[in-house]
């Protein structure tokens, strides 16, 4: 009887680990075309292993928010693009969750594959700092990109764009859809999401500072939609029976796209401006619900953090203020110190996407 | 008539209660909203938001009537919606025309209940409990999503006009997800309280060796409740996507307890054998309530989520000191007789 | 059948003691656990060169063991026949709770103290409530609980996070004692105790009995509300203890720390033979089987399996574990079946 | 209808060994035998609940196999079990109907008015005036009892069978059940008519077969047979043979009882208990004897009265304040509330006391085994050895087990709710000498029990219960079926007991 059952245990637990494996190589089966990077990483990551078990081929790691956010593929994209021409392997993991604990087991692999590079976007500011650190005790070379982890656990930031930057031009996009005059609201991501929180601040600051500019329009209330799409519209919903809020500024893309398609749904007066992917905006840029918004260019930012790491890895600099290198296509750039401590590289000023240019982009990521 | 009245509140004293705790309630909000809460436009998007969740009421409800309880509808949801737009999106042209909306739906219902079956087999024929069966067949149906999917998210652009029109189309000035909720409620209503095989739900519910003696297939009965109670997830999944015009790998997440506790608001008893359709429905709005009222209260973020709880808990209590009170009439009668 | 013989055979005096049988010995759950654990270290280590690495292997260990020190209070729960959900959230409270007191001044070990009865307090809720309505179920209560624990933590700290401990905080995490962790080190300790505990005492007979027959142990005179009651709170202790450990190796406390946690630690408990009926299962069993989960996440990790595919093989994983046991009960009916067992 | 040699065999026991049987149409035929003589298995195996390991069953000459429940009743075959089918939190009309409600109209829907008004029908000719809308969780056992008599007749079955259906009713309910049946007879209906009680068998059946240890032992035409006759028939000998003599002394009093009430249970139980006195407790299923025995144990607290042990008042709130006292209690279903039935024997023994097996807290199952299989002996528990589960044990050595678990602790006072249900005659017989033997050795033992002859055989003194007051008293010399019978029905209506 027990034989039977100990053996029927071995042939299902082989079945499912083999299905596991054959799972991930089998993705871009499943997922045809439509999801070409999924593809690309899954197959990279079996290769991967092998290389790194046989030559002594170095693995650059991207670590994203979680496995299933397209803006972290697209920046994947970047990330993979840049590491084949360096002619490394890129590896692509996140957790199924977007927690912090589930990173840091998935931190604990990589260093156990010795990668050379981890570059994650991190779920929590602090709560990756102990298991960074020891990747890097371990000579692993860690960046952080789009949204950062404290200065003692990266030897660099990949800022996506300067958050001044970000929290001002969004305040003044919306004053101006608004024509001066009209309540603004804050969507948020969840309340614990860093970097949002910093663009918040300096939105709030813009606002401060320049009081008398913006006195028709206070920043009634703003809310989180926890970056997930029921709570996100529930919010929007509670937002608009407040009739002085004329704007909304949703600084992340599930909340932007939820808020857009309510107020498209309703076709309501409100504006909408934030950060979104143009792919998912692009209806509501079209037809006017959010006359334009802001980002950059995610596949960039990939790119430029697989250079980044390659300079820290190869090119012997430490990552501290007045280093430079190049980035490919990208050219030379230059490490400045951060403002919240530490060290970053710029991408850029975040870019517009209007009525006009959003066709070509919508494309494109 | 009046006398009419009287007994059908007399047969259905906790759910006269919980109306008049939702009127209540309405009436409360209201005025401390400063009358934001009772405009039509708000209480259209109320039950339309509400509509998914009592229609996966609909189905949790049979299957928590027999005693069991599931944990996978979330994953369901997320799945059949996945399946039913990725579909949709590969049959897309450039004109953007694709597969009737229709036929997505019928699939992303079929794809529930194969769910479903899955569950209810394991349950039924394999002795597996429930809430083990399930909390396992959550994963794996997540998991499949994720690998549908492939990581990327379906999203309006991917979507025929006429399958958004389904979420966002009106009839007669009512929006359709409400009535097809209305029609899931109507169903549900006659399945569970004029058809045999509905009642036989109640019998195995209420006492297994029972309702085997007296000739119930047991096992055909369990399977069918996590039959439905995926096709439901399904129908709610694909309306989901439909609403938000976006299918992602998390679609849902943590759905399953809204659904569950929204039917404990309606007084299905979870130890089984109780319960009935227009409480459940009832609960399910109670909820929805919630979920629109406390941001209209303004209440901050970080509140809600205790509050809620503590009223689902608050309700839970209240039920079971109810129920106490009337076996104790019972006995009275007895000590009299 | 064979039951009938030993009637048709039986005879006035009675045995008491039984020769050892190593057919009885290995007839066990547990040998097919560790067949397990060693299947899966192989194809582990026959997977990925980098998986056999000692230093590795255990810092993996150190990972999922925050999870291991739920696993046992864990199993006394569902030992009883009931199961508790709320864990998760009870952590998040007790961990959002003492990094809140230690920022407020308190010393840190007045604030370890703290987390520990926040999370024994919590356990009490649960368990007052099952005692006291019995005809609530645990399911639905320690429901209520985690969406209600985790609500208290996200009031009390909002947006923010609590953090920045003392440097020797980070130990308990982290630490190593020799290349063991130290986290491995407590986890054992707390194995023993357990062990002892559930096998060697009338506390552990007791729960068995009211796990297998609640009624007959009322009637044999065991205080089952007692013992339920301070199962819970046991629960929760422990739950404050894990936040501990979790808060360290995270360095900073959210209310949404350790989402998700009960499902994987009760996906151990049941996996290592804990039968979900109640009354069945050994504490040997769940330790293996914690060890199967946790190395078997972290294999298919270092292999890259993208985390969604881990997510089906653990689903798929606890399923069949249960299947299995019950296999026989089944399909004994079929002839095939039978054909099979000879 | 017709069954050849059936044979059903459970682990352990042989319950039917191949029972023929004949059924006429349109006749009563009573089926009679003690407790465990196989009656409920033959039922089950009619309605096929369960299915016989061996012979056939005919149906007006042609074979048929019951797989479940649902073959038989396509066959139209209805029952009437002795522990109800009931579904407590639907109505009485459900109850009735389930599984064969009428439906009407292109949606095939129940139209319950109908079916409500159908329910209120049968009831009244039960006359029983119970609102069919009433959930049946709050009706008495009783009235579940004529619920589960209208749901039989309400299936219009050709063959209908009722097992123990005048168990718990009042003498004018057992009157309406008789015409009730005497209607169904003659149109028709062969019904299968299981009862302890000779009177219902001579006021109804046209026949009776006896079962004996699930053997056939005969089949006779009522009017052939004489009472005594058949008892020996039922008993295998002398019934006077079965039970030990009555020769012990009684001592002075060990537990007395006072105006002990619990609301809808019982009202105002008082009566005392001597030393090394058997103490019987008579009357219906459901007059609320258990419950009060319940009350004294601990396990549902009785809500005022007062309770004496050796003359000192005490408390008992729950069980082991009892078994602390000395009182232990030998619950009525073994298998749910006496054993935990995949342990091994002497966990269940030990299992009453653990205290006793303790060195520093560590259990010391060497000690368990040992004093498990003193008791075990003892007892002549039947088994190879301590280490068996008690699943695998006969009814009979199941409730010994549980007996040796009382006898784990040290006790005054044994109350022994129904100890011979279900049991084989042999081991019943066992069961009586280590009673007798327990009784002489000082304990107070009071046994409740259904069957009327035990508790005549067994007791010292008789005390009677009907819808849970104490009806009436009686010495053992003085007691007889027709006392007992009288005094348990309700004394006001005192017609003719035939």
């Amino acid at each position: 009887m027990k034989k039977f059952i100990s053996l029927a245990m071995v042939l299902i637990l082989s079945l499912t680990i083999f299905a596991g494996c054959g799972g991930g190589s089998s993705t871009p089966a499943q997922s045809s075309g439509a999801a070409a990077p999924a593809a690309d990483s899954s197959t990279a990551a079996g290769s991967s292993t092998a290389d790194s078990a046989t030559a002594g081929d170095r693995v650059y790691a991207l670590v994203a928010k979680d496995v299933n956010n397209p803006y972290m593929k697209k920046a994947y994209e970047g990330f993979e693009a840049a590491c084949q021409e360096l002619g490394v392997t890129a590896l692509y993991k996140g957790p199924d969750q977007a927690t912090p604990e589930k990173q840091i087991e998935i931190i604990n692999q990589l260093v156990a594959q010795n990668v050379a590079l981890i570059a994650v976007a991190a779920n929590d500011y602090d709560a990756l700092e102990p298991a960074l650190k020891s990747a890097m005790d371990k000579g692993i070379q860690v960046v952080s990109l789009d949204s950062a982890v404290n200065a003692n656990s990266r030897k660099l930031h990949i800022n996506q764009a300067d958050p001044e930057k970000i929290g001002r031009v969004l305040v003044q996009a919306a004053y101006e859809m608004v024509d001066g005059n009209g309540g603004m609201a804050i969507l948020s991501a969840t309340a614990q999401a860093s970097n949002q929180n910093l663009w918040i601040e300096w939105m709030q600051k813009e606002l401060e500072e320049n009081s008398d500019k913006y006195k028709d329009t206070p920043l009634v209330k703003i809310v989180y939609g926890d970056d997930e799409p029921t709570k996100s519209t529930n919010e929007t919903q509670a937002l608009l029976m407040d009739e002085n809020v004329k704007v909304i500024i949703a600084p992340t893309t599930v909340g932007m796209l939820a808020a857009g398609k309510y107020l498209q749904d309703n076709n309501s007066e409100v504006k909408l401006t934030g950060l979104g992917l143009p792919s998912e905006m692009a209806p509501f840029i079209e037809d006017g619900t959010c006359p334009w918004m802001y980002l950059w260019n995610p596949v960039d930012l990939g790119f430029l953090a697989a250079y980044a790491g390659d300079a820290l890895v190869t090119a012997g600099i430490t990552g501290a203020a007045g280093d430079t290198f190049t980035a490919g296509r990208m050219g030379e750039m230059a490490i400045v110190d951060a403002p919240g401590g530490g060290t970053e590289v710029l991408l850029g000023d975040p870019f517009k996407f209007e009525p006009e240019n959003i066709a070509e982009w919508k494309a494109i990521y | 008539m009046n006398g009419g009245v009287k007994r059908i509140i007399s047969q259905n004293v906790r759910e006269s209660c919980l109306l008049a705790v939702i009127f209540v309630l309405a009436v409360a909000v209201n005025i401390r909203s400063g009358g934001n809460f009772l405009t039509a436009r708000n209480l259209s998007d109320m039950f339309v938001e509400t509509s998914i969740l009592a229609i996966l009421t609909m189905g949790m409800m049979s299957v928590i009537i027999t005693g069991g309880i599931d944990l996978s509808v979330g994953s369901t949801m997320a799945l059949a919606g996945m399946v039913g737009t990725s579909v949709l999106r590969d049959s897309m042209n450039e004109a953007g025309q694709g597969i009737s909306p229709i036929l997505i739906i019928a699939l992303a219902v079929g794809i529930g209940m194969l769910a479903g079956l899955l569950n209810g087999i394991l349950i039924s024929w394999f002795h597996v409990l429930p809430i083990i069966a399930t909390l396992g067949t959550m994963n794996i149906y997540r998991g499949v999503t994720y690998l549908v999917s492939g990581g990327s998210w379906v999203l309006q652009q991917n979507m025929t006009t006429s399958f958004m029109a389904v979420a966002t189309g009106k009839l007669l000035g009512i929006n359709n997800l409400i009535w097809i909720a209305l029609v899931v409620f109507a169903v549900n209503f006659y399945f569970l309280g004029y058809a045999r095989t509905g009642r036989k739900i109640y019998a195995v519910g209420n006492s297994l060796e029972s309702a085997a003696v007296s000739g119930i297939n047991t096992k055909r009965t369990i399977t069918l409740t996590y039959v439905i109670a995926g096709a439901m997830a399904g129908l709610a999944g694909i309306l989901y996507v439909c609403k938000y015009a976006a299918s992602q790998g998390e679609t849902a997440t943590g759905y399953e307890l809204n659904v569950i506790a929204s039917c404990v608001l309606g007084g299905v008893s979870v130890s089984g054998g109780s319960g009935k359709v227009h409480g459940a429905i009832l609960g399910a709005i109670l909820f929805g309530m919630l979920n629109n009222a406390l941001p209209l209260l303004k209440i901050s973020p970080f509140w809600q989520e205790a509050i809620r709880g503590l009223i689902i808990l608050a309700s839970i209590v209240v039920n079971a000191i109810v129920s106490r009170r009337s076996t104790r009439k019972v006995l009275e009668r007895r000590a009299i007789a | 059948m064979s039951k009938l013989q030993t009637n048709v055979m039986a005879h006035r005096s009675l045995q008491n003691e039984r020769p050892f049988s190593t057919k009885r010995f290995f007839l066990q759950w547990e040998w097919m656990l560790v067949l397990l654990f060693i299947i899966i270290n192989v194809i582990n280590t026959f997977l990925s060169p980098n998986y056999l690495v000692f230093d590795s292997i255990m810092s993996a260990i150190q990972m999922f063991c925050d999870k291991a020190i739920l696993v046992f209070p864990m199993m006394l729960v569902i030992l009883v026949g009931d199961i508790d959900i709320s864990v998760a959230s009870i952590m998040a409270l007790s961990a959002v709770i003492m990094g809140v007191g230690y920022n407020a001044g308190l010393p840190m070990g007045a604030a370890i103290l703290l987390a520990l009865c926040v999370g024994g307090a919590c356990g009490f809720v649960n368990g007052i409530l099952l005692v006291k309505f019995k005809e609530l179920s645990p399911m639905i209560v320690t429901l209520v609980g985690q969406i209600v624990f985790r609500g208290i933590a996200s009031i009390i700290l909002e947006d923010g996070a609590a953090g920045s401990f003392p440097s020797w905080f980070q130990y308990l995490g982290w630490g190593y004692v020799g290349r063991i962790p130290f986290i491995l080190i407590v986890v054992l300790i707390e194995a023993v105790i357990f062990l002892y505990a559930i096998h060697f005492t009338r506390f552990g007979r007791n729960v068995y009995a009211m796990g297998n027959n609640e009624t007959t142990a009322r009637y044999s005179g065991i205080k089952t509300d007692r013992i339920r009651l301070f199962i819970y709170v046991l629960m929760g202790i422990f739950a404050g203890i894990a936040a501990i450990f979790l808060a360290s190796k995270m360095g900073s406390v959210r209310p949404s720390v350790a989402k998700g946690y009960e499902m994987d630690v009760i996906a151990m408990v049941v996996l290592g033979g804990v039968s979900n009926n109640g009354g069945k299962g050994r504490v040997i069993g769940v330790v293996i089987a914690t060890f199967i989960v946790g190395l078997l996440r972290y294999g298919l990790g270092i292999v890259n399996v993208p985390s969604q595919t881990i997510m089906i093989i653990v689903g798929v994983l606890l399923i069949v574990a249960v299947i299995i046991p019950n296999l026989k009960s089944t399909l004994g009916g079929y002839r095939w079946f039978q054909k099979l067992m000879r | 209808m017709e069954l050849k040699n059936i044979d059903k065999i459970f682990p352990g026991v042989k319950a039917l060994d191949n029972v023929s049987f004949q059924l006429a149409k349109g006749e009563i035929h009573a089926i009679m035998g003690e407790n465990g003589a196989g009656k409920s298995t033959f039922i089950k195996v009619i309605t096929g609940v369960h299915e016989p390991d061996a012979g056939e069953i005919f149906l007006n000459g042609d074979p048929v196999r019951f797989k479940t429940p649902k073959d038989a009743q396509r066959h139209s075959i209805a029952a009437i079990y002795q522990h109800g089918t009931i579904y407590p939190q639907l109505s009485i009309t459900e109850n009735i109907f389930i599984g064969h409600e009428e439906v009407a109209g292109p949606l095939k829907s129940i139209c319950w008015n109908a079916l409500h008004q159908k329910a209120e029908g049968l009831l009244k000719d039960l006359s029983c005036d119970l609102d069919p809308r009433t959930l049946v969780g709050g009706i008495t056992v009783a009235e579940q009892q004529i619920v589960e008599i209208a749901k039989a007749i309400s299936q219009q079955a050709k063959i209908l069978i009722m097992d123990e259906p005048t168990a718990s009713l009042s003498r004018r309910e057992c009157e309406d059940l008789y015409t009730v049946a005497e209607k169904l007879r003659d149109s028709g209906v062969s019904i299968i008519f299981i009862s302890h009680r000779f009177e219902d068998m001579y006021r109804l059946a046209g026949r009776v077969t006896v079962l004996r240890d699930g053997k056939y032992i005969g089949t006779w035409g009522v009017d052939e047979i004489s009472n005594k006759d058949l008892i020996s028939a039922m008993v295998g000998r002398e019934i006077s043979q079965v039970y030990p003599e009555r020769n012990r002394s009684v001592g002075d009093e060990v537990l007395r009882v006072e105006s002990l009430c619990r609301m809808g249970y019982y009202r105002d139980i008082s009566f005392g208990l001597k030393k090394g006195e058997i103490l019987g407790f008579s009357g219906l299923v459901g007059a609320g004897r258990t419950d009060v025995m319940q009350g004294i144990f601990g396990i549902e607290q009785a809500d005022s009265g007062k309770i004496f042990l050796e003359e000192k008042e005490v408390e008992i709130k729950r069980p082991l304040d009892a078994m602390n006292l000395g009182i232990g209690l030998l619950p009525e279903d073994r298998q749910r509330q006496g054993l935990v039935l995949d342990w091994e024997i002497y966990k269940n023994i030990t299992l009453s006391d653990l205290t006793q097996f303790t060195k520093g807290n560590i259990l010391q199952p060497k000690q368990e085994r040992k004093k498990a299989k003193n008791l075990g002996e003892k007892m002549a528990l039947k088994a190879p050895t301590v280490f068996e589960k008690a699943s695998s044990l006969s009814g009979g050595n199941q409730q010994k087990v549980v007996v040796c678990k009382l006898l784990n602790t040290d006790l005054k006072v044994l109350i022994l709710d129904e100890p011979t249900k279900g049991v084989d005659v042999g081991a019943k017989s066992q069961i009586y000498d280590i009673m007798d033997n327990l009784a002489s050795q000082g304990y107070g033992i009071i046994m409740v029990s259904s069957d009327m002859p035990e508790i005549l055989g067994m007791c010292d003194r008789i005390i009677t219960m009907h819808e849970g007051k104490i009806t009436g008293e009686f010495s053992g010399e003085e007691a007889t079926q027709e006392l007992l019978l009288k005094a348990s029905m309700n004394i006001e209506e005192e017609e003719a007991v035939s």
